[in-house]
């Protein structure tokens, strides 16, 4: 399994776009397509958002990996916010935090391929993901 | 060449016939293209690209100026492919939801099915429709070892699954009374008690309970804040409300009922129902009960069974084929 | 200015810095509108509309080119946006279905709750939780008047709102019987009978009952079909299985059930549970009873009530937060 | 109310697109803007479409409807086909006939404003749909 680590601190909503960009560098040289970079890129916005927005302060890291026949990218959004209480009810369809369709983490589950999730309350959660590339 | 391809292949040529011509039939190959791809689970930020993809080819000199263009909405597109995905996640859930309410809606009407009881004297036709799957309104006869006919219709405030299974329990407690030997009003009294101490609070019942004696040739009843139901005589040629007084079903176990009653001749007609009827709206507007009979004037020659088979049918068109609440309909004409 | 100019503006503005700059920061504003969009229900076809028009602004010199390829899209979209909107009402209908099994789920726990007994001898913990809202999976504590503590535990086959129809039957047959003098044989043979007779045949359920005699110091306990709990002996620190021959409930009504006991030393934990805890899947392979048992081992050391929770929240993500089945845990340790 | 009628026979798919380009002529010259007429045209598809495949000829007519204060499209497909058995099935969602989601006679009812049908077995169906310009 290669390795190759980068990270963006969000802090402020701006950072949501430093780490879109980062990731969607990563993507492309990994050589997803356009629809599927546009994913990847929706889905750590969506991660980073939740970060910027209901922990104030955490970090997203990218790896590429490396499976026997493919490679993909796997990022992982951590912070130390108030953690889940319900996690089954967060990754229910129509729960989403923010409110939309389609969004929150059953949003980022769909967008990706591999999704985990430990979330501990008043001690932060932390989400890996990964998708990788057909 | 797999279908991804032939997909491309196509829409360009299409694309490209309409740019061209500008005619209604690439039009329609459009539209059938779209419905063929939703079938196949392709999301809309998928047939955008593709349509990027075909524009390029026919546009190699535009390159620079829809690559970029056309990206910004293959992005903004990705927020509605996910919704489009959460629906059809909720579409499969829903399947699975209808699948099992219909196995215990099966359940239900095993258990609450009531057969029209078999009588020279009467004609009697019932209809009952649930507005969702379970059915909240409930009826019943029984025919009595004496040729007492008792007749039961009771509607649970709110409806489906919760408004079944307090059905199911009203029912189990009918069963258990003795037969016929109470008049109406303590019937309604003893089910109220139950009701009382079963039922949520939050729910209420309404009930019509009714007994014919043929031997009096009367119809003796009670009512627990049921719908009105209507009488009509033969001899007046007019129709008029069957009204008595009584709380609702599980509000005091205290309660107490009436037991009112009608001389039954040849040719008079006994409308039992519920509010799914007399409520029923036409663009959001209640209608009022005289158009209910105004309604039931239309079929009233007809044998029960017919009659309220097709007001039933009335009412499901008024209503869009949307019922907004169980519908029951019962009539009973004296034949001799 | 009305807000669908604004939107106009806004997007327009948007796609013209995307253009020039290409940057991240305009596109993550585009997944923003569209998302803004997407609540204010605007259709993915209108969205696409508010794209020709932006380019049109933006490219007034390709009018001839954009306006009938973009066209082309318009209309292929309006499909999507159909399929949108059969979601979207779906969507409602579903809110509207769950509020509905929400209430039903509350009166079913209302009837079926069952408090744990208070006694020095056994700590007892115990998790259910139906993998839909409503309820498939059945336990119950009796403590005597002789001290005699009686558990049960059931599952009825299928899941869902019928599964929890023919609980709500077991329940109310169960309480009539008279209280700890029949054998544990005797119990499951009566209440066979009642299945046999009430249920709907493609139903069956599962159910072992158990009695604790604190006098003897044993365990009697008898199945009709149900997974085998676990034993587990604190002087050999070993598991076995609680195993006892018995038809399901509801085949035959001649079934017969056999009496099996335990002798239950301090430190001694007896676990009984349904087929939704041991048949939990990882990526669609079901996980083996020896699984269970490491997992158990695990949270052994803490108090019942807590120990079974743990093992819940295990299980609860190895199948990512989404249970297939109802999950019913009990934990009795032996104290003295 | 002001009246003025054309219609279109359906007998063969190529009379689909003939009905559908009358539909379209007829909503621009109300002064339906671009989305709406792709609408009424998707409409008036499903129309012919059902009619073509169900009932195997029939008729789709157009009239120019005019209330107090606005106009709009009115279409009528009639057939003498088989007939709809159970109408509040056929119009709820998910039942579509052609199977597609979003079809059927819900997305016509969708993509309209007002909508009846009235079906007989072995008689034939007639649908009216408006379409009011707002
Ligand atoms: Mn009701
Ligand atoms: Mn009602
Ligand atoms: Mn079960
Ligand atoms: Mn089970």
């Amino acid at each position: 399994m290669m390795n190759s680590q980068s990270c963006v601190t969000i802090l402020k909503e701006w950072d949501i776009v430093a780490a879109r960009q980062m990731g969607r560098e990563i993507a492309k040289n990994i050589g997803f397509g356009t629809v599927d970079q546009a994913r990847i890129t929706t889905a750590i916005s969506e991660l980073a958002r939740n970060i910027y927005l209901y922990a104030g302060e955490g970090k997203i890291s990218f790896n590429i990996v490396q499976s026997l026949d493919t490679k993909g990218i796997s990022i992982k959004a951590e912070d130390k916010g108030p953690g889940i209480k319900d996690l089954s009810q967060v990754m229910e369809d129509g729960f989403s935090t923010s409110g939309g369709l389609g969004a929150g983490l059953p949003g980022v589950r769909r967008l990706m391929d591999d999704f985990d999730i430990i979330s501990e309350v008043n001690k932060g959660t932390t989400i890996v993901t990964v998708k990788w590339l057909r | 060449m797999d279908t991804r391809e032939i997909d491309t292949r196509n829409y360009t040529a299409l694309l490209k016939k309409y740019i061209e011509t500008q005619d209604e039939q690439a039009l329609y190959g459009a539209e059938q293209i779209s419905k063929s791809f939703i079938k196949k689970n392709i999301l809309p930020e998928e047939f955008v690209n593709l349509h990027i993809q075909a524009l390029l080819e026919i546009y190699p000199d535009l390159h620079d100026k829809i690559k970029p263009s056309m990206h910004f909405l293959l992005e903004a597109m990705i927020s509605y492919g996910l919704a489009h995905q959460e629906f059809q996640n909720l579409r499969e859930k829903q399947l699975a939801i209808k699948s099992e309410i219909l196995v215990a809606a099966r359940m239900q009407k095993m258990l609450l099915q009531s057969k029209i009881p078999e009588t020279d004297e009467l004609d009697i036709g019932v209809i009952s429709v649930p507005a969702n799957q379970m059915n909240g309104d409930y009826h019943h006869f029984v025919k009595g070892k004496d040729g007492t006919i008792s007749i039961t219709i009771a509607d649970v405030i709110g409806k489906g699954i919760p408004a079944a299974l307090s059905m199911s329990m009203i029912k189990y407690a009918m069963d258990s009374f003795p037969e016929n030997i109470m008049t109406t009003d303590t019937v309604l009294a003893s089910i109220n008690r139950v009701v009382e101490r079963n039922v949520d609070p939050s729910m209420f019942i309404t009930m019509f309970y009714a007994q014919y004696k043929p031997d009096t040739g009367k119809l003796y009843y009670s009512s627990a804040g049921h719908e009105p139901g209507f009488y009509y005589s033969s001899r007046l040629q007019k129709f008029k409300d069957i009204e008595s007084k009584g709380l609702v079903l599980g509000v005091n176990p205290d309660a107490s009922y009436v037991q009112d009653e009608l001389n039954l001749e040849k040719g008079d007609i006994i409308i039992l129902l519920t509010d799914g009827v007399t409520e029923c709206r036409r663009d959001n507007q209640f209608i009022d009960r005289t158009e209910v009979i105004d309604v039931i004037k239309k079929y009233i020659h007809l044998p029960s069974q017919e009659a309220v088979n097709h007001v039933y049918r009335h009412f499901e068109r008024l209503q869009n084929f949307q019922l907004r609440d169980d519908f029951t309909l019962i009539m009973i004409k004296k034949q001799v």
